[in-house]
């Protein structure tokens, strides 16, 4: 079963050479970490950065230089500063080649909800239903199982929905997804190192699909 | 001579009485109009609608409205990080409007640009969606999103000219100016007032007709929410 | 009757302290060189300034820096330069608080013909149409008769439309005028110096309506 | 790596073939891409829809390729000063959608933004009216109008960087940035190119994630269409 560093590893090989991505909050933020040296990637960050770096060293933090998660950063050569509306243009017009993030639920068709716990504090959205509706290649980073046992690939999300069939790949503690949001059901593409098929099928409560043979994921 | 320049907070908030509409730039604590806000809570103006992206925490930022009960209504995208707010809520005490935030934004732009609505994609099939028109444009569902109508806009700049010109340091721009521009009065603090001519043309960000009054602000506090640094 | 420069400088009286303007091509381009130098007015030039200087001196013009009507012109201090899109951005939310343009025809309702003759070459609106629809205080500047002698202050206008119920004031060789866009109707205000109301009358094809007394041009 | 820099004119216009959609940035002469376009017509592309605010004077900028008969039709908003463009639009040769200015901006900016439509009120109650769809808001009229799509988008900046970070120097700004953002490809050409880091992040009116090609042109003639000179 993978941790946190895991699944970010995993995603970090979908990342691909001049690729502009977006990386939510949470595991997604790990993935900066995997990102191979021989290529060329820029980070967008939602409040108006493009080529995010990381964290400054102590005592360089600056109060005016701050991620979407509200964490002081750095930025890179040929980093750009734009408004939020030229930021959230760019992502509503597929500029952006990649978004990462998390999950509470997914459903077999690619509805996400990962927002909103109703009779728990609503916190906001933030931009991830303006994400979710724009982006053209969203991977989602979770865990497959809450803490209660129950599966978070569903049927139908319950939870309130943050977008609807935008979901085509998902990484998970488990296995890498892809979804079919035309027919429904979540295709199993790889598992994680030691995890059998079954045990996958048995963490998915909505439609499993699974061919012969399952790679095992190259991390 | 007309001059937008005024000599504090104090006289840059003339007119912002109880009920109105204000939107405040700023993302998180990043580059909020610390000044403005602190003369708001001086004076206890109440009742207002708060358009910002955020909420600010329970002792800085818009936390300090939210904890003297000014605030009646709050729109924003993301509103964490504050019990007072919470508590609020829960209570019934205050309103709460939940925007995307590239909505948020592009309402502010909206506004600015004179374009009473616009289209997004973002909320289509959510809660979001309810009672807003949806039109299909290419294949693709979008929601009719309204731009914004506020009172005041009030935003905080790196530098400003006499003339209103104002630069944007990194990313305290953000929010500020899309907000500049959408304000039926709009009020700039700036870090650093300077002359006419001193700053490049080619660099202004919000262009000083957006801006009605400007001010240099005092004791920026510039508050750090998340200080993260690198490991060794 | 007044000349183009006393259209301009009638004009140029209806500009107040801390005004934004946009000065349209011809007569009004003149109108730059009458406004008072006690009082502080940035001119909008919309192909993206604020700020907007005299001509250069011979020598120092700059490809770079053209006004609207691509004439080479300079930078006064505090200036700002912007896209064409936040140019016609401030123009449709009404941050220019006066629109100075030409017209060949203006209807008694205040609609405004100025950018095609139908059977000769078209050039283009260019941005006629958005500061007429957009701006709240437009004064148009013309001649108030054609060379054959017809008036172009008509019941209707019979050239294609640049704006509908747009206009407020009109400042000709031989007077100035209020529109009536509710009721229909020239209302005179101003005689220019010398010039009778019988012969501004015969003069307005459009409705014509005159107080008893109307004072002549302070120029 | 993935390497934005094209060594010229040549090589940035690969792709571009008979029949499609480009903008040309630039306001009358001032801010065009001189290179791309004397590139386009040493090679012939024909059949082109062109979308710029102006169509070039006779022997400059689109002049030039309307001389060769290369462009199909043009979406622009002022197209005088232009004897062949008239020629070719009174024999039926030349097809022309005229455009109100902000109208033209504002329809880039909105394939740049992701925004399928934008409402304008400039045209209302005119021909270029016809056919739209009207909409009231707040009591008063605007027109739907659609984002552009273009193939390419050719855009002459000042400064750039090999990211493809954009800075313009004064008005030859213009629709630059807006075009820029709003191609499917888009080319810069660059006065010139500087390395990464040699430009301030809070001076780039263009972020390199809009721009696919650029280069460093050469033989810039920056012609001036209407010198015009203080008097004495």
């Amino acid at each position: 079963m993978l941790d946190k560093n895991g699944i970010a590893k995993r995603i970090a090989k979908e990342i691909k050479d001049g690729y502009y991505v977006n990386l939510g909050i949470g595991i997604p933020t790990l993935v900066a970490n995997y990102i191979p040296e021989n290529i060329n990637v820029v980070l967008q960050s939602e409040n108006g950065l493009l080529g995010m770096g990381p964290f400054p060293h102590a005592g360089e933090e600056d109060a005016d230089l701050i991620n979407a998660g509200k964490q002081t950063i750095t930025m890179l050569p040929g980093s750009a500063i734009f408004d939020s509306a030229m930021s959230f243009g760019m992502i509503r017009s597929q500029k952006v080649d990649l978004t990462i993030l998390g999950a509470m639920e997914v459903s077999e068709y690619g509805d996400i909800a990962n927002w909103k716990i109703p009779g728990k504090l609503v916190k906001g959205m933030g931009g991830a239903m303006d994400l979710v509706a724009s982006a053209k290649n969203i991977i989602v980073a979770m865990q497959q199982v809450n803490k209660a046992g129950e599966s978070k690939l569903l049927r139908q999300c319950t939870l309130p929905l943050t977008g609807v069939r935008c979901i085509r790949k998902i990484v998970t503690e488990l296995a890498v997804f892809e979804v079919d949001a035309e027919n429904g059901g979540f295709h199993l593409l790889e598992r994680a190192p030691g995890i059998s098929v079954d045990e996958i099928r048995n963490a998915t409560a909505g439609k499993f699909f699974a061919p012969v043979h399952v790679p095992e994921m190259d991390l | 001579m007309i001059n937008k320049v005024v000599t504090d907070a104090g006289a840059a908030i003339a007119g912002i009485t109880d009920g109105m509409t204000l939107m405040l730039g700023g993302f998180g604590l990043c580059g909020i109009p610390e000044n403005c806000i602190r003369e708001i809570v001086a004076r206890g103006i109440s009742g207002l609608t708060c358009i910002s992206n955020n909420a600010g925490v329970d002792d800085f930022g818009i936390g300090l409205m939210l904890r003297k009960r000014q605030v009646k209504k709050m729109i924003a995208s993301y509103v964490g990080e504050n019990a007072e707010f919470e508590r609020q809520l829960l209570t019934g005490e205050l309103e709460v409007e939940l925007v995307p935030q590239g909505t948020l934004a592009t309402r502010c732009m909206a506004a600015g640009y004179g374009m009473p609505a616009i289209f997004t994609p973002a909320g289509v099939g959510t809660e979001v969606a309810e009672g807003k028109e949806v039109r299909n444009f290419g294949g693709k569902d979008y929601l009719m999103e309204m731009a914004f109508d506020a009172d005041f806009a009030i935003v905080k700049a790196w530098k400003g000219d006499t003339a209103g010109n104002l630069v944007y340091r990194q990313t305290a721009r953000n929010f500020n100016p899309v907000m500049a521009m959408a304000g039926k009065i709009t009020i700039a603090e700036v870090e650093e007032l300077v002359p006419v001519g001193a700053l490049d043309p080619d660099h202004i960000h919000t262009p000083g007709i957006y801006v009605h009054r400007i001010f240099q602000g005092t004791n920026y506090e510039k508050r750090i929410e998340q200080r993260t640094v690198r490991g060794h």
